[in-house]
């Protein structure tokens, strides 16, 4: 924590930087993202254990933008996103330092291919616990993954708190807010909140860097990441390409392989 | 409030025999939107038509339902029906009540049923379509003809001869290609430079075509009917238009051990040289790594000696700019490099050679004027063994393909041989002789027959040495498998056809897709040979796929053809059925986000990036723009849109949700 | 007594391909089941997975998505693009408990109007044997006060 | 003035069932795999009695989603079918009084120039019983809008926990006598003075007259945006807002048939002003953060006499990124 405050100290003292954009102390013993602004305000930078919120979604917020070239202190799924970010023009190499946070030690990126190689040496499995989950509903039948859901989404309200902190929905207009046609209903009842959830899972596969923020952010504690985790679990199986993993694009969603092997279509 | 027309027609009994059209009308006029229904015999007859015209105008009708055949019967039809009513021809759309419907259900209330669903799909459909005109773009005729070989040749002559003018690149400095290299033709047996030196004339004086030798493509953007080719004119060291080709400079030259590329390396070449006698443009080229003055500062003896004074050892490449509207790619081929066959003793002995060497030595012009003399003593070999299929077929060499010329011309090579050799001996190792063509299979037999030629059916396993002699180890199928030992004086292998090492790296620049062994892609396997899927761009000769001469010719002919089709145009007309991307007043421009991740998604390279500026001219945001040039209107890139900000026109969001919606 | 259950079923096909196949069909006069309603695309890559969604909140029993086989694309590669999306759909619509055995997908190209037929028949007696999607159809009206 | 009886803690029990079998509905704070959600209470061991739930209890009288009209199409003509609000009778059991007060808030939007006809059938067959506040969390700020954890104002019944077990029932209402009367003996008579459990504490952050005054002058403050920097922009805290009464209108429709919902919405969505032109006079997080800050504590004192908060700090539980509505008042109330 010492290298991170020292790093930032550093970076904002020069100039290089003109927010870091890390975790603070938060209500109670929470943590809360925090904005830096200048060398003596470094002590509000935390890091431990409960940092776990990707808060690349800044990354692409206008306001935050707006303050010049920003260092962001990264677990491996913001590292993940920034190269995902870059992949789809959404952030360039020029205004972002990564100061990522690997297993306790601060290593300071400025360029997208030491993310690169950063990132390729950290694993990216999904939680134990959210694996459990998912194969507990795989085992369950159709039906009673039905009911899981319908009991689960029926609390969303759509408050879009899962899309505002994901990074990868840095769209201007989601789909949601597209009315002519309105194809996903507005209103959080049974059938709108089915088809948000699967539109936006859908638009995460292949892009989807697996931080969980989102699951994390949903109010009424939904596990919508594992939509996301799902859909990105299957183009990473079926098509061996995945979000987050290079700088370069890589969309396995708008790419094909005329040998790509499925067994249902008849 | 639309007002929809809807028109069912009985197609005498096809669809009124089988579907209650009364009862189907009768619905259609309860459909919000619909403000006249009728039945009618036969909708695409006159009176039919004159029916709908007249009910437009009557009614004031905006939108047009026909409910009889398949749209991809009669849409064409009704949509000018409609134009002529004095709508936009977009505003009609067909319920296909006949394929879908009336010939292939009972009669029934559930046929009837589904006849009505299907009118109001189309109506609720109609109610969204939007006036569409057809796109105009403006085309440049003059094309551009890339490689010089025989492909090239035809096409640019055809294209040039139709009076449209054409810029022919070749990126070695004379023009004739691999047809240039080869003695005689099979199966006629006529002389190869006797038939292509008078087409390589021709190009050079065609007043409606521009030769660039030593020349290459640097880049190529824009489309269809406007592309932007930059060339780059590789800098010969001379003055072409004043040298007059005398040859003094290629006499004079103190370096003359230079391998001759030409003749395969059976004899050498000065430092300034012309590839060959009959090379268009006769000019030299001096080959800078091996000139001497290049080398060492000093010599000059050509521009001494030169009587024009054409010498410019300053000149530099030149980069030159021009519009075309159309391109032909005949790039052509290479065989596979012989160093693949080492357990053919490539390299390590001097008279196993390929086919094109073979070609040279054959050749009245060439290094030995004809003669068959083997590269290691010059001796006259008394046996030669042809190996076909030397690589092709072969997956260990990375080529499952047939090179399909090579039956033909180890037939030839083996005939041409037994015909200048009297007495000696042709064995030819094969797998298949594969001889389909005019004249083909008889010519193989005539080799057999008549010239004596042994064809052994089997694989040749190595070729090794025993004192001083090839021995060549294959087996003979045919006598169960067999082991043969073939001792011969020199040893020619028909070596695979193989895509131009840089073919996929052209391939990139213009944009067109490629197969696993780079070949290029045709657009459709069978209906569109001859285009690749960018529009404007053509193929022709063995860039493609393997061909013979025959093949390419008529090939080539045919791309030109296309390329005329093109230029006879005054504008290029596309049917408005495309993407289009979404823009809007400020400050939102467009919902692009610009991830382009459709970019990807778009079988046409259609979708471009455009910088909004503001009035400053600083770039506020970069979204994705459809080419309306190289768009097909596939909508592959609206689905793959999160934010809807493209739609593709005739096939909305809005039309097909409504659609959706009334099922 | 009551009226026996007929499914509805919507399809999603390419114009080049199947639409063309469906039309041989009738060419052919081969008869089939009268409970598909065609909405007609340019190619399969048009084919946006909410257009599923929505059939089914529709009131759509079951749905067919078919299109050109691989490689015969009308424009060379919407297909592919599409098959990548439905491979990664139908697994999502399983993980969220949509019965699969109300999607068809299809290759049927412009000479196979038999197996249109087959297509529709087939998948119009196996939806009358699952019955009306009603835990999809009901959804519409739950979470309204 | 309150009639004050006790109840013992089956009493509770008993009371809930009475007002089951009066055919009303008894709806109440319920812990379901850690989370406390307002939920149908069966028996009195379903109710959470400690802490607050997630989402606030505003959905009984303005639903997350309720129908307005429906209508279909014969032939040409539309038929319309104007639903009734289906305001089932509900008791709202034993949730906190900052929740009870809330109603207030909603009814003088919802009652402002037009009589919601949907919120005021709902509102009407709607009782309150709530449960003082023993406990209070870092994010409670009933004390600093004119209010406490036993505060009964709005609770048609208010229990206050007794040392001894059991409650002090304070019957404020009419509506709350309508509920003694289902269950006379589970309210018994007070002995003298009831020996409360001490309220929760929960220390002023700040003074709403003064954060009123000083709003006045603080509209073009940078504090807004250095406090939205981190602000999602997401709709969380309104969502769980007792007192947040947005809401849009959304017409679904097919070619046979529609219906039109209303829907909640949230002023912290940028979609929310988004004209049609494209022009959004709240562009930035900082304006919709200040809107929500204005809206509550300067805009309401000024038009409705009243605050449009009641403190209960749901939305600074609800926000992804902690955004503490107590901590970021208190600023603004200061300087």
């Amino acid at each position: 924590m010492e290298a991170l405050r020292n790093k930032a100290k550093e970076l904002l003292a020069a100039g290089a930087v003109k927010v870091v954009i890390g975790y603070g102390q938060g209500t109670g013993d929470s943590r809360r993202p925090v904005f830096v602004h200048s060398a003596d305000k470094v002590t509000d930078l935390v890091f431990d254990k409960a940092c776990t919120q990707n808060l690349a979604t800044y990354l692409t917020k206008s306001e935050v933008r707006a303050m010049g070239r920003m260092a962001i202190v990264a677990v491996p799924s913001t590292l993940r996103s920034i190269l995902q970010l870059a992949a789809e023009k959404q952030l360039r190499e020029e205004n972002v330092v990564a100061l990522a946070m690997i297993d306790g030690v601060m290593k300071d990126l400025s360029t997208f291919d030491a993310i690169e190689e950063t990132v390729a040496t950290v694993p990216d499995a999904i939680s134990e616990a959210d694996q459990k989950v998912i194969d507990k509903l795989m085992a369950m039948s159709s039906s009673e993954r039905r009911a899981f859901w319908a009991d689960e989404l029926g609390r969303c309200v759509k408050c879009y708190a899962c899309r505002s902190s994901c990074p990868m929905c840095y769209c201007e207009r989601c789909t949601m807010d597209c009315n002519r046609p309105q194809w996903i209903p507005v209103a959080s009842h049974a059938i709108g909140n089915l088809e948000y959830h699967v539109v936006r899972a859908m638009h995460l596969a292949g892009r989807c860097v697996q931080c969980g923020t989102c699951g994390a952010a949903c109010p009424v504690g939904i596990p919508v990441h594992l939509l996301t985790f799902f859909a990105e679990g299957t183009v990473r199986r079926q098509f061996g390409q995945k979000g987050g993993a290079s700088a370069k694009l890589d969309y396995a969603m708008s790419t094909f392989k005329p040998d790509d092997k499925e067994q249902f279509i008849r | 409030m639309s007002r929809v027309g809807v028109f069912i027609c009985h197609c005498g009994e096809n669809i009124a025999g089988t579907v209650d059209v009364a009862a189907v009308a009768k619905a259609a006029l309860d459909m919000p939107g619909v403000v006249h229904a009728v039945e009618y015999k036969y909708m695409c007859s006159d009176p039919g038509q004159t029916m709908l015209k007249d009910a437009i105008k009557e009614k004031k009708l905006d939108g047009v339902v026909v409910a009889a055949c398949s749209p991809r019967m009669h849409e064409p039809t009704f949509r000018r029906t409609a134009e002529e009513g004095g709508i936009n021809p977009f505003q009609c759309e067909m319920a296909n009540l006949r394929e879908h419907c009336s010939w292939v259900h009972e009669k029934a209330p559930a046929t009837t049923a589904k006849a009505v669903d299907l009118v109001r799909l189309q109506v609720e459909k109609v109610k969204r379509n939007l006036p569409l005109n057809p796109i105009r773009v403006p085309i440049t005729k003059k094309a551009l003809v890339l490689g010089g070989g025989i492909a090239g040749i035809q096409a640019a002559l055809d294209i040039a001869n139709a009076g449209n003018p054409v810029l022919l690149v070749e990126q070695s400095p004379s023009i004739g290609g691999h047809m240039s290299q080869l003695s005689e033709t099979f199966p006629t047996l006529d002389c190869s430079q006797c038939i292509l030196t008078p087409r390589m004339v021709e190009v050079a004086r065609h007043p409606n075509i521009t030769l660039y030798t030593y020349s290459e493509l640097e880049k190529l953007e824009g489309f269809i009917g406007n592309f932007k080719a930059t060339i780059r004119r590789k800098a010969r060291k001379i003055d072409e238009k004043i040298c007059n080709g005398c040859g003094v400079c290629q006499q004079k030259c103190p370096v003359k051990k230079i391998p001759d590329q030409f003749n395969e390396g059976l004899s050498n070449r000065p430092a300034i040289f012309v590839p060959f006698p009959q090379a268009v443009p006769n000019k030299p080229v001096i080959d800078v790594e091996n000139c001497t003055y290049f080398k060492t500062g000093k010599c000059k003896a050509c521009e001494k000696l030169c009587p024009t004074k054409a010498i410019r050892f300053d000149q530099e490449d030149q980069i030159e700019v021009h519009d075309v509207g159309a391109v032909v790619l005949a790039t052509g081929y290479k065989t596979m490099p012989v160093s693949n066959f080492p357990e053919y003793g490539y390299g390590k002995f001097k008279d196993v050679i390929d086919g094109m060497k073979f070609e040279r030595l054959a050749s009245a012009s060439g290094p030995t004027g004809g003669a068959i003399k083997r590269p290691s003593d010059g001796k006259e070999p008394q046996h030669v063994v042809f190996i076909a299929c030397a690589g092709s077929r072969d997956r260990a060499k990375g080529v499952p393909y047939c090179s399909k010329i090579c039956c033909m011309y180890t037939a030839k090579h083996a005939m041409l041989y037994q015909h200048k050799v009297h007495g000696g001996t042709a064995t030819v190792f094969y797998m298949d002789v594969r001889a389909a063509g005019k004249n083909y299979d008889e010519f193989v037999r005539r080799a057999v027959e008549e010239d004596g030629v042994k064809y052994v059916r089997g694989r040749v396993s190595r070729v090794y040495e025993d004192n001083g002699q090839l021995v060549v180890k294959g087996v003979d199928t045919l006598l169960g498998g067999e082991q043969v030992e073939i001792r011969a004086d020199m040893v020619v292998l028909a070596t695979a056809v193989q895509a131009q090492d840089n073919a996929e790296e052209l391939a990139q620049t213009l944009h067109v897709s490629y197969d696993p062994y780079k070949f290029f892609a045709e657009a459709h396997p069978k209906l569109r040979p001859v285009e690749t899927n960018t529009a404007g761009i053509f193929l022709a000769g063995a860039c493609q796929a393997p061909r013979d001469i025959p093949e390419t010719v008529a090939q080539a002919s045919g791309a030109a053809v296309k390329v005329c089709g093109l230029f006879s145009q005054p504008t290029l007309t596309r049917e408005p059925i495309i993407a289009v991307v979404d823009r809007q007043a400020p400050p939102v421009f467009s919902n692009c986000v610009g991830c382009f991740l459709c970019k990807s998604a778009c079988p046409y390279q259609a979708i471009e990036e455009e910088a909004i500026k503001n009035r400053n001219g600083d770039v506020i945001k970069t979204v994705a723009k459809v080419n309306p040039g190289l768009c097909q209107g596939c909508g592959t890139c609206v689905s793959t849109c999160r934010t809807k900000a493209i739609d593709l026109q005739g096939y909305s969001n809005e039309q097909i949700f409504a659609e959706l919606m009334s099922i | 007594m009551a009226e026996p259950f007929e499914p509805k079923l919507t399809a999603f096909v390419c114009n080049w391909c199947t639409y063309a196949g469906a039309d041989l069909t009738g060419t052919s006069r081969i008869k089939y089941q009268s409970n598909v309603r065609v909405i007609r695309l340019p190619c399969t890559g048009r084919i946006d997975f909410m257009m599923v969604l929505k059939a089914f909140s529709r009131g759509s029993d079951g749905v067919i998505i078919s299109g050109c086989h691989p490689n015969d694309c009308h424009y060379t590669s919407g297909n592919y693009h599409a098959r990548r999306r439905w491979m990664v759909f139908r697994d999502l619509l399983d993980f969220v408990g949509v019965d699969l055995n109300r999607v068809t997908f299809s290759w049927v190209s412009a000479a196979e109007g038999a197996k249109w037929a087959e297509l529709v028949n087939e998948t119009t007696n196996r939806v009358r044997e699952l019955g009306p999607y009603k835990e999809v159809q009901q959804l519409a009206a739950v979470g309204i006060e | 003035m309150s009639d004050k009886y006790i109840i013992s803690e089956s009493g509770v029990g008993s009371l809930i069932d009475a007002i089951g079998k009066s055919g009303r509905r008894v709806l109440g704070p319920k812990e379901v795999a850690e989370r406390i959600e307002i939920a149908e209470i069966k028996n009195a061991a379903q109710l959470a009695t400690k802490g607050q739930s997630i989402v606030s209890a505003k959905g009984t009288v303005f639903p997350k989603v309720e129908r307005l009209m429906k209508y279909k199409y014969e032939g040409k003509n539309i038929v319309l079918d104007d639903v009734d609000p289906n305001a089932a009778p509900t008791v709202l059991f034993g949730v906190r009084p900052c929740e009870a007060r809330a109603f207030h808030a909603l009814d003088v939007v919802f009652n402002w120039d037009y009589k919601d006809k949907f919120f005021n059938a709902r509102l009407a067959n709607t009782t309150v019983v709530a449960i003082g506040c023993t406990e209070a969390d870092a994010s409670c700020f009933c004390t600093s809008v004119g209010s406490r954890p036993d505060d009964p104002q709005g609770s048609d019944i208010l229990l206050s926990r007794l040392k001894s077990g059991g409650y002090l029932a304070e019957v404020n209402t009419d509506k709350g006598k309508a509920l003694v009367a289902l269950a006379k003996d589970v309210f018994q008579p007070l002995p003298g003075v009831a020996d409360l459990v001490p309220a929760a504490t929960v220390a002023p952050a700040f003074d709403a007259k003064v954060l009123e005054q000083k709003l006045a002058g603080k509209f073009d403050n940078p504090v807004w945006l250095e406090q939205s920097l981190r602000c999602l922009g997401c709709g969380a805290c309104a969502f769980v807002c007792p007192t947040c009464v947005c809401f849009s209108i959304e017409d679904e429709a097919d070619a046979r048939r529609g219906e039109r919902l209303r829907t909640w919405d949230s002023c912290g969505l940028r979609l929310f002003t988004l004209h049609a032109s494209g022009h959004n006079p709240r562009d930035k997080q900082s304006q919709r953060w200040r809107q929500r800050v204005y809206h509550k504590f300067a805009y309401y004192p000024d038009r409705f006499k009243t605050l449009g908060c009641v403190g209960c700090g749901k939305c600074s539980r609800a926000c992804p990124v902690d955004m503490n509505l107590k901590q970021h008042l208190a600023q603004a109330a200061e300087g």
